[in-house]
């Protein structure tokens, strides 16, 4: 099957008017050795009803998670209007190029300007770039921004930044000789290490990886003595709407990834990373930018703009290298935004903390789970469970819950710990089950091991 | 219709009007009891309060100033705007792929990582090469991504002095900026008389500081690389690695392979080739692939059958992780639905119909526009309005807005570089031989008309040209209390 | 943007070209060698010729000439159009119920089952009648329907000169068009200056003819009928029926019930109360509500509940089937998620609001136009430009006309026709305050405009007003060779 | 919960231009014993993820028809593209009204024309209107069409229509009265009785409910002998892409419903039915219709035409009471005939005849089964099931397979037969499957008796 449109008529006409024979003559630039004879070995062509049925197939081999999944980890559930995905499946949004013809683009640009402002307001910066790829993207450019900003080398990180966040950076960091540096966590709170004048930033997440609320005021006041930026990176977004927010305790560029608000889980991705900073830092924000002017006849309209930061105007002297973004997911945030507007986006906030906070109330008497840290908290909590929690996982799997998230893996400290993660999307009777659930899980190893 | 302009979202707020209201539970308790008031806000967040209605409203209407590929003929040379097909759009949206968490355990996502292998697997054979990674979200990022293998594959073998990268004229911006975020620098090299990578000039660069050479082919000027093969030989010999650049490969679907031209490592933009939708900048993906030895090193993790399971591992010299999670992954189930639909025969002839309609466009503009190079082209080609510039000052973006006015998008201009007021103009396999020749008359059209009027377009659309320079000058990059 | 028109799917064909190819299989025989060649058609048959891409531009540009309640405020009188919630659209898209089959056994179709249980009686409690059937595809079946009902009850109480069924001259052309399909006789009462009906010219019909007196409450007028209570006691006296045309219940929900006011048959137009989407002309459903022995005629089936499985069953003195299967089912499934989502109070609110809204805008447009009937009205109002029409011949259509060329589409003219030159408003309560000041405001901008303006609009639409005497004098009802 | 976008502060000024202090006196017009005082007595609201995930659970107790559906008897499983509920679901058609006003309404307006010409190139007539409910309430109003125009007074009806649809003749035809003459079914074919000049029309359907082809020609030509109109209903209308006509063997009105082509099988709605005529019968035709005309510039436009027909200009004289139709329902068909064009409708067609060959081929040879007719047929056969048929269709369910549709209900000289539909979305593997399932359903059952 295809999408070509040409009939055989349709070629024959071509082909006279180009003054060719055969379809193949115009392949004849490409050299004999370089022409595939053969036909790709690939499976053969289904058509769209077989098409659908193979996908449904496969997508029927996955575990889809319900009310009872309390994985959070970086991946946020919560629910997202129906309204959201009838507007990114318009045509007009969906089937549009990057927004190079502004005239012909104002759906797009207005919409990229309304996410700016947005993001912006729920950071507490004056500048948010379009998207980037995802949040752990958007850190690492947060740390080549500051890198360059400063002329300084060294970056400390947190180590409550997301894991696979670190990884990105560790395979990145190289390449803009910079060097990194891990501050532990206490107490599952970060604490700076000396910061001197090599400091370029530092990095924290917050609510960082294991859930707790940093003290961020702090931290951003200790990296500013040391003359450096203070990068925030932000756990769930739909925190900003209860917590303080980055720009409120200092933050000078802010990262995350936009998922929570407004973006199915999608197994990872599509995602929307993005970069927003104070004003000073404008000029190095990678990504496309779109800005509010005039057109010829003095009306208001939007376009990209500071596009000498780009790649396609400056090549190797950019600052990114990005051209294809995150755009639709972008715009379906920027939806989720409006129609949840700030008290929405509170309430959604709060009945996931609320959430969490109930469960932590349950959890903590039962028998032989224990609360590891002893820290604020926002939507996910570490519990350290009686024997294997990778067993207890599994359990939780066998009653369909998708529990929490094995810590251990990348904080080898916390063995036995799981993160569980709650949003309004759980609810409470959810939240009862788990913790039922998680009372009567060892009962059988338990026996086991009596036996 | 009243196309008129849409007041933003912050111009349209009412204090207090709800929108969407989320699920509520009673948990009998309040969170911020437990955590000091100095982390806390109370104040709500900053923003537009409205109705679910006018939320509706304002997008649907803002989308109605758009251009899309659903509502014309979108020729823009080297971004492969065909058809999007909608069935890919289901499949993206099935809860077992949509829903997925992806921190799950791999048993209980067998069937995303089935997907994924045998994507990896299609796009490896669709490439000629040895192992794919479908971690990179666009092009772009698989270009450093692939550099960074490049990057590590020297280190691992003690060349570190190889650091050159070189890249044709011609190229796409990405490429240089690529290569220079990957500590490589960056050399460029001219093109020909005939628009293909001048031998003469590349020569000197094929030495052991030579660590690759960015290629894209067919090159941005829609031309098969005419010296492909000695380059490749040229490149090899040297030590160095050759780099393809993927974006133009919708031309050579099922005709040729870079693995078979000698190239080592390639990056593929799934929204451009495999027809996942642009959606006004992205999403897109840009998975890597790679010969031989380099298998070894790209980014972590790629996907494997153990046993009948399907697990992600790292390979042995991986570079690490580029991104979070797996990939843009419903891009991913995009990019695979399209594959398994065209099948070997259904791909080879999105490859020829791709070429045959931009030669046929090229046929029937040829003579009324001047041709950047004249030759068999591609999937798309280049004009140049230099003398309509000279004589009549008209420029290619005159024409490309004028073109706004008829109700199609504009080619791309101004790129590449080395052609002046070029116009690139990419039909794609998916318009009919009826659009081609509208779109031609036109254009026929449009270089006999009044430059007056070609110069002051676009006429009927929402807004007329937008001053760029007072959008960077000062720039307005938020809604603030007293805009207008 | 260039809304221009859209040729039709047969001017863009091409012969030979494909659109979706179907699912085909090798069964290695061919069923025409099984029948008898002069059944079969060996051409095939006569459609147009597209891609898949030219037949989503098509219906894309299409619908871009078309005005919705997600473009623009829609003041149709007596329609209610209202947001329609999209979450009502995923809901009637679970393949649990859009894939399921009407003859499969009512085991495998519980859920189906379950939710027109509830459904029947969410509506049965919000009209206050015993017992509903959801079988009718539209208000004006239901109508039909109830009549049915009518008749047959007559018939089964030996009252078979029960012949005339009596509609008020506001009423709705689909009261006395049912009327008469059922065999009734229609007898039209006259309204009273102040558009209630008109107790003493109703009167004499209170007999022992009298079969049903159908009532619109509010009336079309969009006002409650004052009488009501008397009028129910004069039709139950005289042995007759109280027939309830739901159309306008969106302004009582929650606060008024037919039941409670004496109507012993009702119908629900769900596409309007409960916000299922018009679709440019349908789907809709109209279920019927009935009180006390009338239960025993609805049509067959209705859901019921045993032994804790739903069941289908007819009742006892059932006029029988009156559609094919089982309602239009996925169009319940969006009321009924509209119910749930609302819950009582949620109800209520939209009734009121509904009524504040167009009192509201009463109030913004009373001394600019003239009213029909000055009084508190409910959901909806009349203008008449009676005066406008005498003094400066613009008349309602005008008036409705140029409110599209602001965006807006028209309200209802020319309708109820007891009013001249009516123009009948309503806002519904979905539409906000700002929506509303700047619909008034627009009205009484037109109210000072140039008549020539106004009369020849509208001005800025795709096409103007089109000549409907030529549409029916020489009707073109299909498309063939040679139109243009 | 609600889509009231009022605020307390918005009620409040409009009160204040009313003249009112609460929203209640609005509704002080309703007398008292009218006035309900006390909340409706329904389950309260819920967020739309509550709703949701209600209606999802209510949809997961449904059994999902999948390729081992073989139940078709009036609604039938085809395969519909995507692109068609992309179209429907466009904000500007979905959200529109019927075309009142055709300047902003031409969207609608042209594909309601296209949707008319279509359906007459299928049917070989010359005008088909814009929908009506459903194919049996199309059935109807052709009858009623039939007896206004001559002026008689019977109606002969083939037993091989639809069981429901000659349900719903007799709830209708007293109001007409008219009379119902049912015509039975010999070897599955319809036998007209005598035709004498009492006769308004006839009507039969082809493929018939028990799959026949019926021979149309023969049927129409007596018919037009007793100068009767001939009524023709068609069963699945993809069979108009390879059998002869309606038009072309001597119909005059045709009726069906046209769901198969485009519709999702829905449980029964809402479909599309629809009334097709030959010229000469066009002013009595019910529904909407829609005519191309020009507009005041002379450009070409399309509104609703020929209205003198309909029940707001003629109230109780008018020909119809219908006013909502099916609209969207009709544009889905509409787009569905654009996507599949003449050769992807034949193929449907083709597909489903010929797997139902298949199936026959297979079915003969099984021991104990037997086919029930020898007559042409289409996509639909008729089987004669060794013992019980409702206990072999509760056996195929339990393995997955929603088996045939029981006849005997409608027609109990068939007992323990089975009518087993197939169609393209089945495939062979399917059907295989099936026989292999029908070949061992009774084995268990044989056992039972010899034990
Ligand atoms: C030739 C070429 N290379 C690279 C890219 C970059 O790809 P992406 O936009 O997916 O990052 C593009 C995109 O326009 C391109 O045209
Ligand atoms: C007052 C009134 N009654 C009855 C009807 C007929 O309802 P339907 O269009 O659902 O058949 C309408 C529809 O406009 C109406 O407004």
């Amino acid at each position: 099957m295809n999408y070509v449109p040409h009939t055989a008529g349709d070629r024959q006409k071509m082909l006279a008017s180009i003054g060719k024979q055969e379809v193949s003559e115009l392949f004849d630039s490409i050299p004999p050795g370089a022409r595939l004879t053969r036909a790709l070995n690939l499976p053969e062509q289904l058509s769209e009803y077989e098409v659908a049925l193979h996908l449904e197939e496969l997508a029927s081999k996955n575990m889809v998670p319900s009310r009872l999944s309390f994985l959070g980890a970086g991946a946020y559930r919560h629910f997202v209007p129906a309204v959201v995905d009838t507007i990114i499946q318009r045509s007009e949004f969906m089937t549009a190029y990057t927004p190079y013809q502004p005239e012909v683009s104002q759906g797009t640009l207005q919409s990229i300007f309304e996410f700016q402002t947005m993001m912006c307001n729920l950071t507490g910066m004056d500048v948010c770039n379009a998207s980037v790829y995802d949040g752990g993207c958007a850190a690492v450019d947060a740390v080549f921004m500051a890198l360059s900003i400063s002329g300084r080398h060294k970056v400390v990180v947190s180590e409550g930044l997301h894991p696979q966040t670190r990884e990105l950076l560790r395979t990145y960091i190289d390449t803009h000789a910079g060097e990194l540096i891990e501050a532990p966590l206490q107490d599952g709170r970060t604490v700076w290490p000396e910061l001197n004048d090599e400091v370029a930033c530092t990095l924290f997440q917050t609510p960082n990886f294991l859930g707790v609320i940093e003290d961020g005021a702090a931290l951003c006041a200790r990296t500013k003595e040391a003359g450096a930026i203070p990068v925030v990176s932000v756990g769930d977004p739909c925190s900003l709407a209860v917590l303080k927010r980055p720009g409120d305790f200092g933050g000078e560029i802010v990262v995350g990834d936009a998922q929570p608000i407004g973006l199915p889980l999608s197994y990872g991705g599509p995602y929307a990373g993005f970069v927003a900073c104070k004003k000073q830092h404008m000029r190095r924000i990678p990504g496309r930018l779109c800005g509010m002017t005039v057109d010829s006849q003095g009306r208001r309209g939007f376009c990209l703009t500071l596009q000498a930061r780009e790649q396609h105007i400056r090549r190797d002297k950019a600052f990114s290298n990005i051209c294809t973004n995150q755009g639709l997911c972008a715009l379906a945030v920027t939806v989720y935004l409006a129609l949840l507007g700030p008290q929405g986006l509170k309430e959604v906030a709060d009945a996931s903390a609320n959430l969490a906070h109930y469960f932590k109330k349950q959890v903590a008497s039962l028998d032989g789970y224990k609360l590891v840290l002893n820290q604020p908290f926002f939507h996910e909590v570490l519990v350290e469970c009686p024997g294997s929690a990778e067993a207890l996982l599994k359990t939780l799997e066998g009653r369909g819950i998708v529990g929490g998230y094995l810590v251990e893996k990348d904080y080898p400290q916390y063995k036995n710990c799981l993160l569980f993660c709650f949003t309004e999307a759980n609810g409470k009777a959810a939240v009862d089950e788990l913790v039922n659930a998680l009372q009567h899980a060892h009962r059988p190893l338990e026996g086991a091991t009596r036996s | 219709m009243s196309l008129t302009a849409e007041p933003t979202l912050f111009e349209k707020t009412s204090p207090g009007r709800r929108g969407v209201i989320p699920p509520q539970e009673n948990t009998g308790l309040n969170w911020r009891d437990e955590v000091a008031a100095e982390l806390v806000s109370e104040k709500p967040p900053e923003l537009p309060e409205l109705s679910e209605l006018e939320v509706m409203r304002h997008f649907v209407r803002l989308s109605q100033l758009n251009y899309g590929i659903d509502t014309t003929m979108y020729p823009l040379g080297s971004c492969t705007m065909k058809y999007n097909p909608r069935i890919n759009e289901v499949t993206a949206r099935l809860p077992g792929f949509a829903r997925l968490h992806p921190m799950q355990s791999e048993d209980t996502a067998q069937g995303a990582l089935e997907m994924m292998y045998h994507l990896q697997n299609h796009l490896a054979e669709i490439t000629g090469m040895d192992g794919i990674t479908l971690q990179p979200a666009a092009g772009a990022q698989g270009e450093l991504t692939a550099l960074l293998m490049v990057a590590a594959y020297y280190r691992k073998r003690g060349e570190d002095q190889r650091k050159v990268v070189v890249v044709p004229d011609s190229s796409h911006g990405t490429n240089p900026a690529s290569a220079a975020l990957a500590g490589f620098d960056v050399v460029t090299v001219p093109s020909n008389a005939n628009g293909d990578v001048d031998l003469e000039a590349l020569k000197p660069h094929l030495n052991e500081k030579l660590a690759c050479l960015m290629l894209t082919n067919p090159s941005t000027l829609g031309l098969f690389e005419n010296g492909i093969q000695t380059i490749a030989k040229g490149v090899h010999e040297a030590g160095g690695l050759l780099y393809y650049d993927g974006a133009n490969m919708n031309a050579l679907l099922g005709n040729a392979r870079p693995g078979d031209m000698g190239f080592d490592l390639v990056h593929l933009n799934l929204h451009k080739t495999f027809s996942t939708p642009h959606g006004g900048g992205g999403p897109g993906a840009g998975p890597v692939g790679a010969r031989g030895e380099l298998v070894k090193y790209l980014p972590a993790p790629v996907v494997d059958r153990v046993d009948g399971k399907f697990r992600f591992f790292k390979p042995e010299n991986s570079i690490g992780r580029i991104r979070t999670f797996w990939g843009n992954f419903l891009v991913l189930v995009r990019a695979y639905t399209y594959i398994r639909y065209h099948g070997p025969q259904g791909l080879k002839e999105v490859g020829e119909g791709a070429v045959l309609a931009a030669n046929y466009l090229l046929s029937r503009l040829k003579g009324h526009y001047e041709v950047a190079y004249d030759r068999t082209c591609m999937h798309e080609f280049v004009l140049t309005a230099r003398t309509s510039k000279k004589e009549k000052n008209v420029k290619a973006m005159d024409i490309a807005k004028r073109l706004l006015d008829y109700g199609y998008y504009a080619p791309t201009v101004y790129f590449p570089l080395i052609v002046e007021e070029a116009l690139m103009i990419e039909p794609t396999e998916t318009e009919s031989l009826e659009t081609l020749n509208r779109f031609a008359d036109t254009m026929l059209k449009i270089a006999e008309e009044d430059p007056d009027l070609v110069r002051s377009a676009p006429h009927s659309t929402p807004v007329s040209r937008l001053d760029e320079v007072r959008a960077a000058r000062k720039p307005v990059l938020r809604w603030e209390e007293g805009l207008s």
